[in-house]
């Protein structure tokens, strides 16, 4: 993922206005565009727009991830309603709409995240709900200039000129003009709808360096620890002041847990996937009364576990892009950094958590 | 940010006492944390882990959400950092017999608010200065006398809208809720061991995060907080979606002021609204 | 659900729903008695019997709103009448905070009515029928919420 | 025990009696004029001299003030007594010669004339200056208002200075115990002196502090009214006390609150009549002739205030002639009941025929609306007062009572003829609505039981439990439930004994099952349910494990106290309680139902 290695061919230069004639081409086509608006004041959040004029660019970061444009916070399976004669009907909601979608300006963590969510969703059976959202979107990036202090992507593996899943990276100019960096065929087919607006870049230019964003912990280690310390009582510590209210997962680009409920009266009625959380009591309650995770400790473990080694193991790579959300987030200050810090002190032979 | 000192070091000398004499098993107050914005909740169970206790500006946290937390209670008697406001919300769980009196070991702290600019909250406390704690570390503060009708400013902006413009407002508002229940787990008063949407038969709260199911969760969330909802703004705080709750459970608030004379937690021996009435309560709007 | 929320639209067919929810000793004692003396009410209202207004919980009338419910209400024994002395007492405060909610919310409070009505007031419970489904008729479908049946969440 | 002999009688005594008093027991009649059992003796009038034979001092003395001596014989009517006494009426008549007491007295003593002057005008009066009411005043009463005033002829019975006395307390026991009604206490009394009206006869006499309620009252004993009771307004009198035999009287006795456990409640608390003179144009109030049915009821009744003689209030004189108006505030709609009386019809059948019997030449008029005598024999007996010529029934409504000279004109429509009709009567009498006693909100709401716009209480269910309430355990009887008459009150009430008898015989209470339930997994225990509660149902119980260790404190339910109002399972945020019949998933299932 290091920039310096992109093929030069592949390369485009954007004149100031690029972005407006974009979204004009775009919206021409009939094509649905999703960019970063300014929804309350100082957040930013990717939503739909009708013009380039609202697309904020100056942010760290929108407020909920990009995954809940492909895996919606509540979205329909299914169908169904009782019939005068007694049957029921049932209809399943067809698969994600075919329309197209470009979403301009997501950040590259959260669209590196696409990678663990395709895994899950495509693993040992093609979730249709996803993945024809998923086929249907183009995802034009916005390489970060501004990192925020919670941003740790560089520990996962991550950048701030990460080019992972997205089909065009876009290094935006002070002046207005852009360098868009194609890295698919959807990617080619988006600087082809463009034109005139984007021409490939004169030979030997160069892509601007990344803002610095330091290393924090070496997820190596920190899973080396995991392995052998599901019994430990660091989680007792560290979940102490944890109030389990979700934040955390809810805003995590990776997290895809959820649940499955049907919302129906008395005729008809909506079988529904809405977002879940390892967090909550709840998640793991049988119906029994039995909860295999009783308390915070193990709700606080599995967090971590999931992503840095139960995800790795099953898939080969972390749960985690580093956008720093849960921090930003977490209203009593507990930190996933420090936590993961503090873990490989330990398994650097080292104590002392900070609970 | 500044660290009140006059306040900090007897706070750390009160807590080593009553760690090291064994009087409590923990002591929740607010510790130092480099990263965070503000000072989160610290847990010091040794006489040495009290000289990270701190109190500052930036004491946001009601760290009484814990007394009803099972793994907090488990470690034995709880010692506990209170400010004024804080105190309110200990005050309905002693009521609500969450936690007995004799359980917990209350160190007040006097608070002339938190936050620069100070919180909303904070510029209208009328509980600058705790009353009833076992402990009261640094000397008052001055408390401004606050008018009744500065209470409840929040709701007030929300007021004079039309019915049409609120409906505007809040459908908006509530359309962002993603229903991830922060609100009620950083609640104290939230201390449910099941919550109204955790039961399935019925299902009265549909989970989706649809408008239809967040009105529900709203609205039964505000109506199970008022005549109880001390105003700490924690769960307005926690909501990933800055949904505006405060001004919800501050219109209750202001409405259980108005009609019954009642404000929430500043006694533990108060009848809470809902649990008691005046034949003759007013009934205007009924046929 | 489909066919319910296409109904709803279909401001031609709209016949608008009334939830009703009753005590058992005088309001609902007043509509049988409305009925065995033969006054006449409009059929929009259904009747849920409780043993008491102090029984209902607002939750109650959220889901009949979001059921489709043009209009909710409660109507109990009169004040000191109670058949369980003090139900209608803890009634009055709940239900009327709830409607300040509704209100501050948005939530048109012209859509949720409460109401004393004693055994004996058969003829009360005919005319409030009435006139309660008549000023329903005037406000038309409960578009705050016949707009969330179908569901989904807003972008 | 002192034994001694009167007119030959041996009569045994207690010690400290007097002479009169073992006469009395010896069935011998000694004449008083001074003397009351409740007033200590002072032998001022002389009438009461006896002769002692043997066993004392010889001679005349004053029975009433003489105490009994063992051995004593003594003459009652001996011709020295009758001498002796035979003067002193002659003398009394001097005195008082208008007097018809002593009149009557000296006429019996064959008393023609006397051989002194009789006093008239101012010197003489009816007052025999025998001091009992002053005697009264001082000792019994303790008041001391009156006292003899002057010396020699002048002598009399006065206030200090002949003011209106400061101190008379208005009690009329001085005009009560004057042997010759000589005394008046309203020349002395600062206020005016107020009669008690007598509850039972409409007001229409007076009853004394001490009374009886009303004849065959269960029990029939009289009892003291605290409010017009000297003994209580003063701490004075005592009289009955020191005159009741029994020694039945204790002024300690105070009311008292009574607490029962019952296992079942019969409300029969009957009914009032509304006041007519709410409607002027009959004139009740306003004319003493326009009377309620009530009050004629007593005026005609034998134990009534006029021992059952007819008579006009204005004049004392029968009424020759009396209309009786029905549906006094009954069936009308405005200003009025809607509802029928019921029993109008038939009492006032009953009435015409009642003056009949009083009034033989008088003549009855009923002006009614329809005769309602639905009612085992009740049209033949209607039809036979009608036949009989008892009364003429006039079909209508009466527009008008007003007096023209000594008569009331009742104006009014026959509309059975089609006529305007005017009436002379000397009595009109009314038969008002009935209503519920008042006071009988207050009971219903203590009972819960519900009751209609007029008061009268609510059934469980108009046809098929008409005794029951929806309150398990409280039955009515009677007109509190709806005006009755005495056949179907008598019918009702053995109905509501035998639904009593039929709940509390049995050794198990069995009740609906529709009470709260907890769900102690998730109860908070924060009891708020126990705060709405009003019942007192809802306690605390203690959730321990296996060791006895405890786990939580939870909300229970007392099945036997709770009534299932469900308001807990409303209060309850965690829905822990739920009221089995309307169960959340029930009530949640109805409401999904409606809009199926």
């Amino acid at each position: 993922m290091n920039s310096a290695k992109v093929d030069e061919q592949t390369l485009y230069q954007a004149a100031t206005g690029w972005l407006k004639s974009a979204v004009d081409i775009l919206l021409g086509a009939g094509v649905e565009v999703i960019a970063p608006i300014e929804t309350d004041p100082g957040v930013v959040e990717l939503a739909a727009v009708n013009s380039s004029e609202a697309v904020a660019l100056d942010y760290v970061n929108a407020r909920l991830p990009l995954k809940r444009l492909l895996f919606p916070v509540t979205e329909v399976l299914l169908e169904y309603e009782k019939q005068s004669d007694g049957d029921v009907d049932v209809k399943s909601e067809p698969a994600a709409s075919p329309k197209d979608v470009v979403v301009i300006g997501a950040r590259p963590c959260d669209v590196a995240a696409l990678e663990a969510l395709d895994k899950v969703f495509h693993w040992d059976y093609d979730d249709v709900h996803y993945s024809g959202r998923r086929e249907g979107t183009t995802l034009i990036t916005f390489a970060c200039t501004k990192p925020g202090p919670q941003c740790f992507c560089t520990s996962v593996g991550g950048s701030p000129h990460n080019s992972a899943q997205s089909d065009v990276l876009v290094f935006l100019e002070d002046d207005g003009r852009a360098l868009l960096q194609v890295c698919s065929d959807k990617g080619a087919k988006f600087v082809d709808q463009l034109g005139d607006v984007a021409k490939p870049a004169p030979a030997g230019s160069k892509l601007p360096a990344p803002p610095e964003v330091k290393a924090r912990f070496e997820p190596e280690k920190v899973k080396q620890w995991l392995d052998e310390s599901f019994e430990d009582d660091f989680w007792a510590d560290v979940s102490l002041k944890c109030l389990g209210c979700g934040a955390c997962s809810y805003l995590c680009p990776t997290c895809h847990c959820f649940d499955i409920v049907d919302e129906a009266n008395w005729h008809s009625g909506q079988r529904r996937r809405n977002w879940d959380c390892c967090s909550h009591p709840m998640f793991t309650k049988h119906a029994s009364g039995h909860n295999p995770r009783p308390d915070q400790a193990s709700r606080c473990r599995q967090r971590v576990m999931h992503k840095f080694k139960y995800f790795p193991e099953r898939f080969g790579q972390i749960a985690c892009v580093g956008c720093g959300r849960c921090t930003r987030a977490c209203c009593v200050g507990q930190n996933l950094v420090s936590i993961l810090t503090d873990i490989e002190t330990r398994a650097k032979g080292g104590a002392n958590c900070d609970a | 940010m500044s660290t009140n000192t006059a306040i900090t070091e007897p706070l750390q000398r009160a807590a080593a006492e009553l760690l090291s004499e064994g009087k409590v098993a923990v002591v929740i107050g607010y510790g130092m944390d480099g990263d965070s914005s503000f000072s989160p909740p610290l847990f010091a169970r040794e006489p040495q882990e009290a000289e990270r206790l701190v109190f500052d500006d930036r004491c946001f946290g009601n760290l009484s959400v814990y007394l009803s937390k099972d793994h907090i209670r488990r470690m034995g008697k709880i010692g506990i950092v209170v400010k004024g406001c804080d105190l309110r919300a200990v005050n309905v769980l002693l009521r609500e017999h969450v936690v007995k009196r004799e359980d917990v070991v209350l160190i007040g702290v006097p608070c002339a608010g938190q936050g620069d600019p100070l919180l909303g909250k904070c510029s209208v406390c009328e509980q600058r200065n705790p009353q009833g704690c076992d402990i009261v570390v640094g000397d008052p503060v001055e408390q401004p006398q606050i008018d009744a009708a500065q209470r409840y400013s929040e709701a007030a902006d929300i007021d004079a809208k039309s019915i049409e413009e609120r409906w505007e407002f809040w459908s908006g508002q509530l359309s962002k809720c993603i229903r991830c229940y922060a609100c009620r787990n950083v609640c104290p008063l939230c201390y449910c061991k099941r919550c109204i949407t955790e039961k399935t038969v019925p299902q009265w709260i549909e989970t989706s995060a649809h408008l239809r199911g967040n009105i529900a969760w709203n609205v039964a969330r505000a109506f199970h907080l008022t005549g109880r909802c001390v105003n700490c703004g924690e769960c307005e705080r926690a909501c990933p979606m800055d949904i505006p709750l405060g001004a919800i459970n501050q219109k209750m608030a202001q409405l259980m002021d108005e009609r019954y004379d009642f404000q929430s937690g500043l006694s533990s021996e108060d009848k809470a609204p809902f649990t008691t009435f005046n034949v003759d309560d007013p009934e205007t709007g009924i046929l | 659900m489909i066919q319910q929320a296409s109904d709803s639209t279909d401001n031609s067919k709209w016949q608008p729903r009334i939830v009703a929810f009753l005590c058992n000793w005088c309001s609902y004692a007043g509509a049988d008695l409305a009925g065995m003396s033969r006054f006449a009410y409009p059929a929009a209202i259904k009747i849920v019997r409780l043993p008491c207004s102090g029984r209902v919980d607002p939750m109650f009338i959220i889901k009949s709103f979001e059921q489709g419910a043009d209009l909710v209400l409660v109507s109990g024994c009169h004040p000191g009448d109670c058949h369980y002395t003090s139900g209608n007492y803890h009634a009055r405060r709940k239900l009327l905070a709830f409607r300040e909610l509704m209100t501050f919310l948005g939530i048109d409070p012209r859509r949720f009515k409460i109401s004393w009505v004693s055994a004996a007031e058969g003829a009360k419970w005919s005319s409030l029928v009435k006139e309660i489904t008549a000023e329903v008729i005037a406000l038309g479908p409960f578009e705050n919420y016949s707009k969330l049946r179908a569901g989904g969440i807003a972008e | 025990m002192i034994k001694l002999t009167i007119d030959g009688q041996q009569v045994e005594v207690e010690p400290g009696r007097t002479i009169l008093d073992a006469a009395k027991l010896a069935g011998r009649e000694i004449p008083t004029l001074c003397h009351h059992p409740a007033v200590p003796p002072a032998g001022a009038c002389r009438i009461c001299v006896v002769e002692i034979v043997a066993g004392g001092r010889p001679g005349l003395v004053p029975s009433c003030a003489y105490p009994a001596q063992d051995g004593m014989e003594i003459q009652t009517c001996s011709e020295r007594v009758l001498q002796s006494r035979r003067m002193t009426l002659q003398l009394l008549l001097a005195r008082s010669p208008g007097s018809e007491v002593i009149q009557e007295m000296a006429a019996e003593h064959g008393i023609k004339e006397i051989p002194f002057p009789k006093q008239t005008g101012e010197s003489g009066d009816d007052c025999i200056m025998c001091g009992l009411c002053v005697r009264l005043c001082q000792q019994i009463v303790g008041a001391s208002a009156i006292c003899f005033d002057g010396r020699g002829p002048d002598r009399k019975v006065s206030t200090p200075y002949a003011d209106r006395s400061d101190v008379c307390l208005g009690c009329g026991a001085c005009a009560f115990v004057c042997p010759t009604g000589a005394i008046d206490p309203a020349e002395y009394c600062p206020n005016p002196i107020e009669k008690i009206p007598n509850e039972f006869n409409c007001g229409l006499d007076s009853r004394t502090p001490i009374h009886l309620p009303f004849p065959q009252a269960v029990p029939n004993k009289p009892l003291i009214d605290r409010e017009n009771c000297i003994r209580f307004k003063t701490g004075g009198c005592g009289a009955c006390a020191d005159i009741c035999p029994a020694g039945a009287i204790n002024y300690d006795m105070t009311d008292e609150f009574v607490e029962e456990d019952v296992g079942a409640i019969i409300v029969a608390t009957g009914y009032e009549i509304m006041d007519p003179s709410v409607y002027e144009e009959y004139g009740y109030g306003r004319y003493p002739d326009v009377v309620t049915s009530l009050e004629f009821e007593r005026m005609v009744s034998a134990s009534g205030p006029s021992n059952g003689e007819l008579t006009r209030l204005s004049n004392g004189k029968p009424p020759k002639s009396i209309v009786f108006l029905q549906c006094i505030g009954s069936r009308r709609e405005k200003n009025g009941k809607p509802y029928c009386s019921k029993i109008c019809c038939m009492y006032t059948a009953k009435h015409t025929i009642l003056y009949k019997h009083k009034v033989h030449d008088g003549q009855a008029f009923v002006f009614f609306m329809d005769v309602r005598a639905g009612g085992k024999n009740y049209d033949q007996f209607v039809r036979r007062v009608v036949k009989e010529k008892q009364a003429t029934y006039l079909r209508g409504r009466v527009s008008k009572v007003y007096a023209r000279g000594d008569k009331l004109m009742v104006r009014g429509a026959d509309t059975l003829s089609g006529t305007q009709i005017e009436i002379a009567a000397e009595m009109v009498v009314l038969a008002p609505a009935l209503v519920p006693s008042s006071g009988i909100r207050d009971l219903s709401q203590k009972l819960r039981v519900g009751y209609d716009e007029h008061g009268f209480l609510l059934e469980a269910h108009p046809k098929l439990r008409p005794v029951d309430t929806n309150t398990a355990g409280v039955f009515l009887a009677g007109a509190c439930h709806s005006p009755k008459d005495i056949p179907e009150s008598v019918a009702q009430a053995g109905a509501a004994a035998s639904k009593a008898l039929g709940l509390i015989c049995h050794t198990r209470l069995s009740r609906e099952p529709t009470i709260g339930i907890v769900d102690e997994s998730s109860c908070n225990g924060c009891f708020e349910c126990e705060g709405v509660c009003a019942y007192g149902a809802i306690g605390p119980r203690e959730l321990t494990d296996k060791k006895g260790n405890l786990l939580a404190t939870v909300a229970f339910i007392n099945e036997g106290l709770c009534q299932g109002c469900g308001a807990c399972a409303a209060t309850c945020r965690s829905k822990s309680i739920e009221v089995q019949g309307y169960r959340d998933d029930q009530l949640f299932a109805a409401i999904n139902a409606i809009h199926r």
